[in-house]
């Protein structure tokens, strides 16, 4: 075990796996000579040299498009979108070809493709540099899309997405590169896809989440336990395929739950986890399904007081949780 | 070039010769165009008796297409085909019955065990990559084969094609950019019908032709007769032995008619005018090219009927296996979303 | 009153307007002389001249940009694309753009912009001609995605839609086209983008849907009344904005729901509309929220057999409802 | 173009008069090129000083810009700038204060009311087209604004311009085609600095010149010195004349240095050599036109430092405004998402 920050874990997974496996290759744009605008793949082209580690011409579908082809071919391409704002030209690459292309081909093609993107915000990115993208995907048959909160987790989804033989979505929070650190085991591992993580356990309500609202809520948590109310919360760490009995048992523990995005809260994350709630679990529910989700704007202001605005924090999550624990 | 200019000029020069094509070669491509079209009109009759829901015709490009995949070497070779490039997945190995599995949609059919539409090709054993129907996502997989084919070392060519309608979409210009900026193996194919769909060529685009866009992209692009397989064939030849010495990728165009309408839903009486399509039809390739054989003595009138005989037999007895086959189980619909 | 086809009305709708406002106009592929591949915009060129239907290059991201363009100059766009599975190359210009032009500009720019696009199967489209792709957008803060079930509504919504302010996607059912027909008002009339319909009253049990569903589901009631069950029956009509109020008081009228719709389950309009009830009426609710929707795979195959087991039809709107009757 | 050799040419002729320009509109061009440089320099420095949060520079492209918006008339024609182009805003009605305003994010920004980055312009009564983040995007909505005011018979220009990095992106190549079908009254104006962030040029296009890429959509496309303003001006004039006469689009690239990082988040010291960046400067092409005009006696030294003078108490008076100007109140957010 190590502290590391969470950036580092997902540079030191593209690292190892690109040792690892020769087939491993990075393409996006900035991520060569340096290293990506977030630094994620410092390093990588003086190891790995351009081939491996391609500076792409600015055009995300081609980025996303070329990455399909090398999958087809055998490759396991990652590729890095750099901002997940700028997602949305290659969505038809991603939700035609990479989702479609096993199950329309009756599983004689396949693509084990991997495409990075840091999402979030919080961090005067404003409109276009602070969006949230997963409701766009996880809605998509044949997409899985992985959102880490943790250094830990962050490398081993990573590894596992690397060698998913489908295609995998992985979402970084821009906020938690520098923010969050974490012991992170030595070497390989994997953390699966598709299971939720309890990060704390509790009794009075339940809390569940992903991404950077993960740490708000455990601080949220940790004040609402010192006015008496124990809070069960979960990390979904993959928003599709939901982890559904993680999500079924943490409901029904407490009877009351709160779900929190920082995603607008219309038709988010967030709405399929309380239909699956409310499908499976009504009755062992004590109160209404709470969403704390971000406002449906378009998106998250430049301006300070509006950026504040627009984010979900820990005291908002504190000011849920205590409305619902009153229920 | 037109039926008899062709001939004409046979009598004095065997062509294909001064391609490296012997007279077994050229006599395989002319059966590969027969098969094709035969395939063809086969699939377009049996939609108009109502028993195939859709076709998607490829009638008056299969010169094109023959012309182009005899360039490429199957087992060496990856093919990213659009949907009319028929021709091109029976030489790259599919036979007249996994066409009719898929015409009919039958649990059989190598492209996607019947879950897609005829047209939508697919065969990993056959180096053919499976396609969708958006119009031109095909293009940047064809340039990310070559660039891992590249990768790994693997010398091969990744060919493509598309309508020029089709060229007009983003996803034409960001693969062909990458593909030039790389110098990757790639041999973009542009079969020019000279409509999409309904929209004729000024509507469609600006430029000259289609061919006009590589230098955008630093490499070469050349406008050939479709309805000629040698010249498409040398011009396509060029383009592999540049992919293969590693000089990177090429732009070959073959203007073509489409003598039927765009698809079985189609009806192109309304943009069409019948004198523009009987034109196109005296232009048949099919007619031209065997005209040619028979001109330079590679085939005899006896042996093109025997030739014509046995590709009927062939779709004949494809049809009948196919139309008898069973369909897929309807549960076995939610399998193969993700590995299993 | 006229009793009309479902095309038909839209056809009118895009022709009355074309003559009362020189400022409409249409744009796509084959939308002149060949009036639309479907025949939705017959008849318009030789009425509207090239300058007015204009047959667009194969080109997506362009027909939906240049609409945009033409929009925020003040003119009033209709973009057709094609097949609705053919918008994704134009979803960032429509939620990059268009969704965000007035927000991002502070009221000083807008995108007055319709996009109307066929959608939805059983009508032998195969994987790409089938989808249905409402939940990519009704996430999207900025749009309004309207999908009627009727000659009446498809008119009337295409008139608000077009004289909307803002971008709406406009969503026809193919198999709508020539297979409803029902009274259409004669003349100028519009119905509100936001407004459900209230199909029928019933008392056991209460099913949400829209588009096509909405006619299986009343086939299903229609049959259940026979068994003796009464159907509430709710057409959304706009997915988004959902109406809200129409949305809880059908579900607190018969405590029992069944959301049902064509579109994959996962992540669909149906886990907002569960989550909305979840979120304030779940202590009317005598039952789980049962979604009936079509299965998480990558879209509808096409041989029939597969075809068939995807779409939601009115046997298994009935069995779903019988389900929830008696539970 | 060097400022020696411009110095000197100078002293034999007054180039701007051939192109119909008086002293009185190159000193306002030189003024334009100060204020922008002035401001971009400011705006850097307030963010190393931790005032503002991001900014995004167009040091070095100034005499692109100001050429190229010289052409343009702000009353008849629409511009649809990309985020690098503040002198061209500051020509079509942008003043210091709304810069600063937009630099501090503050209720008051014209553009968005604080709600947008700087470098994202948008002011309708200018005629500036609301911009957004993700390259390119503007390009087919100057094609609609042509469209529109063709189909209204309106007479304009839109004038739309990117990085030769975002001409890789389908919406150039798609925008671009249908401008050319329609001959739309497009300008497409490209300021290639060489690079996309840190990817230099060869990576990032295989072509000679972006200029190029026109033929495919059947209009002139012409590279010109873009640290020359007037040689942008005149190829912008020709490209503006032909809009004008119903002629069609055109492409005109300027080939310029960026001075500065991509923005203040960015250091260039990873991928750019210290020798390339000060031979850059040393093309400053501020430098190089006040030359021009101190050796073609446009300008004295007096009047030169009079007019940067001018130009910095603007500045300044600006930058105060700005700073102690009210953000925006925090539930405003809410508001235009949709009209109200
Ligand atoms: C992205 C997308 N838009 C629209 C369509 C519908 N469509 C299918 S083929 C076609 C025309 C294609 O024209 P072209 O590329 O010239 O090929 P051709 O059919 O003429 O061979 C259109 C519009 C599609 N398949 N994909
Ligand atoms: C679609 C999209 N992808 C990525 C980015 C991030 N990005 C902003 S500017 C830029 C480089 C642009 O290069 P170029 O077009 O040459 O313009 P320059 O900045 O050099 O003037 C990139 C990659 C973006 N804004 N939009
Ligand atoms: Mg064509
Ligand atoms: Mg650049």
């Amino acid at each position: 075990m190590t502290v590391k920050l969470y950036i580092d874990s997902i540079h030191d997974a593209l690292q190892e796996e690109m040792r690892r496996d020769q087939g491993v290759f990075v393409v996006g744009e900035d991520v060569g000579v340096r290293g990506g605008v977030f630094r994620v793949t410092q390093g990588l082209i003086e190891e790995f040299g351009e081939m491996r580690v391609i500076d792409a011409p600015l055009a995300e579908s081609a980025i996303v498009g070329v990455a399909i082809g090398a999958a087809a071919y055998g490759l396991k391409p990652v590729a890095e979108i750099q901002f997940a704002d700028f997602i949305l030209p290659a969505v038809n690459q991603i939700i035609s070809e990479a989702a479609k292309m096993r199950y329309r081909s009756n599983n004689d093609w396949s693509c084990p493709l991997v495409v990075r993107a840091p999402y979030g915000g919080g961090v005067h990115g404003a409109l276009y540099h602070s969006q949230s993208v997963e409701a766009l995907f996880h809605h998509v048959p044949g997409l899985k899309v992985v959102m880490p909160a943790t250094a830990a987790d962050a490398k081993g989804l990573l590894l596992s997405a690397i060698r998913d033989p489908d295609p995998v979505l992985f979402f970084e929070h821009k906020a938690l590169y520098r923010w969050v650190k974490d012991d992170v085991p030595d070497g390989d591992y994997t953390v699966p896809i598709g299971k939720a993580r309890l990060v704390r356990e509790g009794e009075d309500l339940t809390v569940i989440t992903y991404g950077l609202m993960v740490h708000y809520a455990e601080e949220a948590a940790r004040e609402l336990e010192k006015e008496g109310v124990s809070i069960e919360l979960l990390d979904l760490r993959t928003v599709s395929p939901l982890d559904r009995e993680a999500i079924l048992a943490a409901a029904k523990k407490t009877g009351k739950v709160l779900i929190v995005h920082e995603d607008n809260k219309t038709g988010g994350v967030g709405a399929e986890v309380s239909a699956i709630i409310a499908e499976e679990a009504l009755f062992d529910l004590d109160a209404p399904i709470a969403r704390l989700c971000g406002p449906d704007i378009p998106a998250m202001p430049f301006n300070p007081p509006q950026e504040r605005f627009y984010m979900v924090n820990s005291e908002k999550i504190a000011q849920a949780m205590r409305k619902l624990a009153a229920f | 070039m037109n039926a008899q200019s062709l001939g004409v000029k046979a009598m004095t020069e065997k062509r294909h010769e001064k391609l490296g094509l012997t007279d077994q070669d050229v006599i395989k491509m002319y059966r590969y165009m027969v098969l094709t079209r035969g395939l063809d009109e086969r699939m377009w009759l049996l939609n108009r008796a109502g028993k195939v829901p859709f076709v998607v015709s490829c009638k008056g490009q299969e010169a094109a297409q023959i012309g182009a995949a005899f360039a490429l070497n199957p087992l060496r070779d990856y093919v990213l085909p659009y949907y009319r490039d028929l021709g091109v997945v029976l030489v790259f190995g599919q036979t007249a019955k996994d066409v009719m599995l898929s015409a009919f949609a039958k649990s059989e059919d190598p492209n996607s065990g019947g879950r897609q539409m005829p047209g939508h090709f697919g065969s990993r054993e056959h180096h053919i990559v499976t396609g969708s129907s958006p119009v031109s996502t095909q293009i940047p997989h064809a340039v990310g084969i070559a660039l891992a084919a590249k990768m790994k070392g693997d010398r091969l060519v990744a060919y493509t094609s598309f309508g020029e309608g089709s060229s007009n979409q983003g996803d034409f210009h960001e693969a062909a950019n990458f593909a030039g900026v790389h110098h990757l193996p790639v041999v973009f194919f542009c079969e020019n019908n000279k409509y999409a769909i309904s929209v004729p060529l000024r509507k469609e685009l600006a430029c000259e032709r289609v061919s006009d866009r590589a230098a955008g992209y630093g490499f070469p692009g050349v406008t050939v007769d479709g309805n000629d397989p040698l010249a498409v064939y040398q011009a396509m030849q060029e383009a592999v032995t540049r992919a293969l010495n590693g000089e990177g990728p090429s732009l070959v165009e073959a203007m073509v008619d489409r003598l039927n309408p765009h698809s079985s839903d189609d009806d192109d009486r309304t943009y069409r005018s019948k004198e523009e399509l009987e034109e196109a039809k005296r232009q048949d390739p099919i007619f031209s090219f065997r005209d040619y054989l028979l001109a330079c003595g590679v085939l005899t009138e006896e042996s093109e009927r025997a030739l014509r005989d046995e590709v009927t037999a062939d779709i004949n007895a494809a049809t009948a296996y196919a139309e008898q086959a069973p369909y897929p189980e309807p549960e076995q619909a939610l399998r193969y979303v993700f590995a299993e």
